[in-house]
């Protein structure tokens, strides 16, 4: 009976081991990250200091989430699972912001 | 049809086989998914507390960086540097599990832990520097430099510590974890076949590591003071 | 058991309420038809296929894939048929009219007080004329509350941080219930009142009743107890920005940014003046968070209104003096 | 082929007398069990005293209300009654009834599996379950809270006397519970399906349970979250949502509401599981279009997410995004409709059997559709200003939740009682009681929508005095509806002992779970079945069921 069940999932994990120089390239890139997001916001970047910072920090976490915590060779579910709770989150940003952002409209 | 018995014995049993999955393939597959599950309810509830603190930047946007300008962002610096070593090992320890190497575990595992508490030592410090500043809110918040703006930085303030002690609070449960990965792997639990328990670990490390990359620019380092 | 006290169907006692009511009674309609009719159906068909020795198993029978189709796409394009309808009388509702007579109210645990422009004050009751729009500026002193009138068919929360408008225009005369809709506490369910539809003519009596003064020249009153007026000068000399023509125009603030000088702005501009300083001005101006009561603050701002109409003072014809 | 495994697997499972009852006994054989249908008898246990003190609560309001003054309660009590009502049918009632319960019981045997993925997991949750309960408990006792179970700050942060910190508290840990068993299921659904269970030959309460999973996911952190940020203002007095430092009370409505309107759907989706299999089971059918309902389960949880401010349409959000809400409600009820339609096919040439299962949910059906289009009414924007907060809400809530996941809740109970239990329940008590609550429940419910359109606001201590012939019929609605809900409490306790013997398939209906035996042993299967049939695929069965009398 099991035999079947062999034919989905594999006996052992799949573990890929990922090499030393791909976390070390991650963590220097990381750190120049924050360096980097330190010196931007010491400077006057008008409107786009917001945004570069939340840029970075984006990047950061995405690389964090794709080699630190092996995103990228994991199943496709994995994927959706991250993918899903970004969006949810999205979903409460943008839903209160659009009540915020709208309130001083004026009625026509 | 078969003997009933031998549906559970027809292949070897690791002892970390729990009776229930049919192989160690499932039973890892399903605890990291188990984990990844458990750290989409960690984004969202964070998520939450962003997305309020993100309300009032846009409404708030002069008091929230005046009182950015607050911080000790070299602290801030630091402390995110820090995690970002604590990582690295982190994902080194991961590493040292998959190859089988005790030694090299035990090192990095313990390197993560020393760097960890590193990070919550610089973060007390810090604590004690805006509770002695009067920073901590409610009745003994004093605040004299922009007075107008006072509520509202008494406003960030409550997201300062809220978002930091949340995160402090998962540091500390993540060290309680880490002790108790460390043991595990002092008795040579993990190996090739098994680690999940170090993978898990260091999914949970890294989520709270990323969610310091965030806190840090939005709690140390919002530009557009302007001096009045 | 008195079958006069047993009404199905509240009072149509505003211009509103018809237009409420007709969509009310076309969704009884619509979804009673609706589900009237998958009850009998259901019934029907558990009746008539119900299991006996010959029909111990369902026959192999698959309806139209079709029927998918329509009974998803009907009922969506019916919901947008609602959707358009309740906006269109929500839209109705959240504009006010502009020739809308204006009374103030607050709520607090557990009353209403209510004013009027010409100073008259009530306390979980109010006067208002008949076939008249009446536009409601309110606040709330501690909880949120709401203020409903079920006979005009409007509600609308009643928030501490910040005023809100509603506005209803009577049809009918008589008295009317006053509730509070969100819960607030202890004696929620005492914060209650009575409006009182009046023909114009008795409501011109009933202002003519004693009173302190009209609520702009108690706000006037009090725009000098709190030494407003020292800055706040008639013409462009003062530290303060000219209040005269202010109410209703655009600000541009020291942040370039343009903001309406609408209800809100004013109140915010007493309580947390520096939040949103005009340009040209420093931000100079103390903070009366704490010190002004809500009724006060109307009363305030129903004096900066009164001046909406007059025209700043030129700059050059006085001298540049001492503020007084 | 299809027939010869059927007819193995059932022959299999009837063969055995050691079931997971009798595998062990002790206290501490329960208390530390891992098993997941012990784990489901302990919150059967603990669910169903906290629905008769969260029932006690309702009557105790309803007595009040027999009279216009508030003379039975003082205000005070009132207010703390209604508020417990609200958080433990909510938070201990109508959240974990379904998917703790029978989903816990059913989930891995309808998968085939031995246990759910994380059995310690969902004894943990189970725990904290108690935990919340307990403290919930403790603070009824000394002296309750009295915010309404929405925790509206600044009330709750500022001027509540009660113990808002401790119902919070509750319910945060409550919510730990939830996401603990949402994050189980799905891991188990993805990982622990039998050999041949695909997709599509899931049993629809699966589907249901899984998009409930994924609620309870993803909205319970945020209200984690919120109450957290409502507890650490009341404790240092200043804080997130308050208007004294220019905090919005309405960002705690927001985020409030983006858990607690999904939770609606955590509540109501598995309803919709029970109701598909229950109707497929009493109709000897497979439910007609059961893509679109399986579809439609995950479509729910979906939009459900996206409508959450149409209960802050007077709450002064701004009118442009109130029409967006609005909007995206109407399309929510689209895939409701789409079941409500489809279990209605279903019964087109189907072989329907009146037993109590089936009579309750074709009440659940009826209700339920009343409760939906009802919220048609309140997604109406210029309607629903009027409506809103009055006892209409009440009365369609109540249709949704009570008349849809309570009626669902009893429905599944029943079918499932032979297997839970290894007993049948006395089938003609048993139709008595769905009658009674059937019509006592409409006898209550009904009227207080006649009452909420003629303006009488929620959460009322004393009434207008025009308003009480219809709550006198409302509480006498209640008093019928409380005699359903305790005949079923005690003749089920009954047939424990006295029930006749069910046999492993009392029912005639397929799905893994009727071909174990009743009780089903420890570890469900004596081995893992293969699955080779689809869903609800009784033709099949029945020719199996026509083989095994030959043989």
């Amino acid at each position: 009976m099991a035999d079947t069940h062999h034919e989905q999932l594999e006996h052992a994990p799949h573990s890929h081991v990922t090499g030393l120089g791909v976390y070390f390239a991650v963590f220097f890139a990381l750190a120049i990250g924050t360096i980097v997001t330190w010196y931007a916001s010491t400077i006057d970047l008008g409107m786009w200091n917001t945004p570069i910072a939340l840029i970075i920090a984006t990047i950061k976490a995405v690389l964090v989430i794709l080699f630190f915590m092996h995103v990228i060779h994991s199943t496709r579910l994995t994927w959706v699972v991250v993918v899903a709770s970004f969006l949810w989150l999205g979903v409460l940003f943008v839903l209160t912001f659009a009540d915020y952002l709208t309130r001083g409209w004026a009625m026509k | 049809m078969s003997d009933i018995a031998a549906g559970n014995e027809h292949h070897h049993h690791h002892p970390f086989l729990q009776h229930h999955f049919e192989d160690l393939g499932q039973q890892h597959e399903a605890s990291t998914l188990g984990m990844w599950m458990f750290l989409s309810t960690e984004i969202l509830f964070f998520g939450g507390i962003l997305c309020a603190y993100w309300i009032y930047r846009v409404m708030y946007p002069e008091a929230w960086a005046l009182a950015a300008h607050q911080q000790n962002a070299l602290y801030g610096g630091i402390n995110t540097i820090v995690l970002i070593i604590s990582s690295l090992t982190m994902a080194l320890a991961v590493r040292a599990a998959q190859l089988g190497s005790r030694t090299w575990q035990l090192i990095m595992l313990f390197t993560t832990l020393i760097f960890g508490s590193i990070f919550l030592v610089v973060k007390g410090i810090e604590y004690s520097m805006h509770w002695h500043e009067g920073l901590f809110p409610g009745s003994h918040f004093t605040w004299h430099e922009h007075p107008a703006l006072a509520q509202k930085v008494q406003l960030f303030m409550c997201f300062y510590w809220g978002m930091t002690g949340l995160h402090a609070l998962h540091m500390v449960i993540g060290a309680g974890l880490l002790l108790w990965i460390i043991g595990r792997a002092w008795r040579n639990d993990f190996g090739p076949e098994y680690y999940a328990p170090v993978e898990i670990m260091g999914l949970y490390w890294h989520f709270v590591d990323i969610v310091w990359i965030f806190l840090f620019p939005f709690l140390y380092l919002i530009h557009g003071v302007h001096h009045g | 058991m008195m079958v006069a006290d047993f009404p199905l169907w509240p009072d149509q006692a505003s211009s509103f309420a018809k237009d409420v009511d007709n969509l009310y009674i076309f969704l009884i309609i619509l979804c009673g038809a609706v589900s009237v009719g998958v009850f009998l159906t259901i019934f029907y068909f558990a009746i008539k296929f119900r299991r006996r020795p010959d029909n111990e198993i369902a026959q192999e029978y698959e309806p139209p894939k079709l029927l998918e189709v329509m009974w998803i796409a009907i009922p969506s394009v019916i919901f947008m048929g609602l959707f358009v309808w309740g906006s269109w009388l929500y839209f109705h509702l959240a504009r006010v009219p502009d020739d809308a007579l204006d009374i103030y109210a607050t709520g607090k645990q557990w009353m209403w007080k209510f004013q009027h422009p010409s100073g008259q004050r009530e306390i979980n009751a109010l006067h208002v004329p008949v076939n008249r729009p009446i536009k409601i500026t309110m606040a709330s002193e501690d909880v949120i509350h709401s203020l409903f009138f079920p006979y005009f068919r409007t509600k609308a929360d009643v928030l501490p941080n910040r005023y809100r408008t509603m506005w209803f225009q009577a049809t009918k005369t008589g008295r009317y219930h006053i509730f509070c809709a969100e819960y607030c506490g202890t004696m929620h369910s005492g914060m209650i009142g009575w409006v009182d539809v009046m023909e114009p003519a008795d409501y011109q009596k009933w202002l003519a009743g004693g009173t302190e003064g009209s609520m702009a020249s108690q706000g006037e009153q009090l725009f000098q107890k709190y030494a407003c007026n020292t800055c706040h000068t008639n013409d462009a000399t003062g530290r303060g920005p000219v209040l005269a023509g202010l109410y209703g125009k655009d600000v541009t603030l020291s942040s370039d940014t343009v903001v309406k000088a609408d209800d809100n702005y004013i109140r915010e501009s007493i309580l947390n003046p520096q939040a949103k300083t005009a340009k040209g001005f420093q931000p100079i101006m103390p903070t009366f968070q704490g010190q002004v009561s809500e009724d006060d603050l109307m009363k305030l701002l129903a004096y900066v209104k009164s001046l909406a109409s007059l025209q700043p003072a030129a700059q050059a014809t006085t001298t540049k003096g001492t503020p007084q | 082929m299809t027939t010869a495994t059927l007819h193995d697997v059932r022959l299999s499972g009837a063969t055995t007398s050691r079931n997971y009852i009798n595998d062990e006994y002790g206290a501490l054989s329960w208390l530390l069990t891992k098993d997941h249908k012990r784990i489901a008898i302990l919150y059967l246990l603990s669910i169903s005293v906290l629905f008769v003190l969260g029932g006690f609560f309702a009557m105790m309001m309803r007595i009040e209300l027999l009279t216009p003054a508030g003379d039975l309660l003082t205000s005070d009590t009132y207010n703390k009654f209604f508020t417990l009502h609200g958080v433990v049918m909510i938070f201990f009632f109508l959240i974990p009834a379904i998917p703790a319960v029978l989903g816990n019981f059913l989930l891995p045997i309808q998968l085939g599996a031995k246990d759910l993925a994380f059995p310690k997991i969902n004894l943990l949750s189970w725990y904290l379950y108690m935990a919340a309960a307990i403290i919930g408990l403790v603070v009824i006792v000394t002296g309750g809270v009295d915010t309404g179970w929405t925790f509206y700050t600044p009330f709750s942060t500022q001027y509540s006397n009660t113990h808002v910190f401790g119902t919070t508290f509750a319910a945060f840990i409550a919510g730990f519970s939830s996401i603990l068993t949402g994050l189980n299921f799905i891991v188990t659904i993805h990982r622990m399906r039998a050999p041949g269970l695909t997709w599509y030959r899931l049993p629809l309460f699966v589907w249901a349970l899984y998009a409930t999973s994924v609620v309870m996911l993803l909205a319970t952190p945020v209200l984690a979250i919120t109450l957290t940020m409502l507890m650490i203002e009341r404790t240092i007095g200043v804080g997130f949502f308050d208007p004294s430092l220019g905090g919005d009370p309405l960002l705690y409505q927001h985020m409030f509401w983006f858990y607690s309107h999904p939770a609606v759907y955590i509540m109501i989706l598995p309803a919709m599981g029970v109701a598909s299999d229950v109707v497929a089971a009493f109709t000897r059918k497979k439910i007609f279009g059961y893509r679109f309902v399986a579809f439609s389960s995950l479509a729910i949880a979906f939009l459900g997410f996206l409508v959450w401010a149409h209960h802050m349409f007077v709450a002064g959000i701004s009118v442009y995004s109130a029409l967006i809400f609005a909007f995206l409600s109407f399309f929510v009820a689209v895939p409701s409709a789409i079941k409500v339609f489809n279990w209605t096919a279903t019964l087109y040439r189907a072989s329907v059997s009146w037993q109590t299962p089936m009579l309750y949910i074709l009440g659940f059906i009826g209700l339920f559709t009343i409760g939906g289009v009802t919220g048609l009414f309140l997604a109406s924007l210029g309607l629903d200003i009027h409506v809103t907060d009055t006892y209409f809400v009440v009365a369609h809530f109540h249709y949704v939740m009570v008349g849809g996941t309570v009626m669902a809740y009893l429905a599944g109970i029943h079918y499932w009682w032979p297997k839970i239990t290894g007993r049948m329940y006395p089938e003609w008590w048993a139709r008595l009681a769905a009658l009674l609550v059937f019509v006592g429940f409409n006898l209550t419910f009904f009227p207080q929508f006649i009452l909420g359109y003629l303006g009488m606001p929620r959460r009322y201590h004393a009434y207008a005095p025009e308003f009480q012939v219809l709550n006198v019929l409302s509480t006498a609605g209640a008093s019928v509806l409380a005699v359903g809900y305790v005949l079923p409490i005690i003749y089920l306790v009954w047939s424990i002992w006295f029930g006749r013997p069910a046999g492993p398939n009392p029912w005639g209906a397929v799905g893994l779970e009727w071909t174990t035996s009743s009780p089903p042993p420890k570890e469900n299967f004596h081995e893992t079945p293969v699955v080779t049939w689809d869903a609800y695929d009784y033709p099949a069965m029945m020719k199996a069921m026509g083989e095994t009398q030959n043989v």
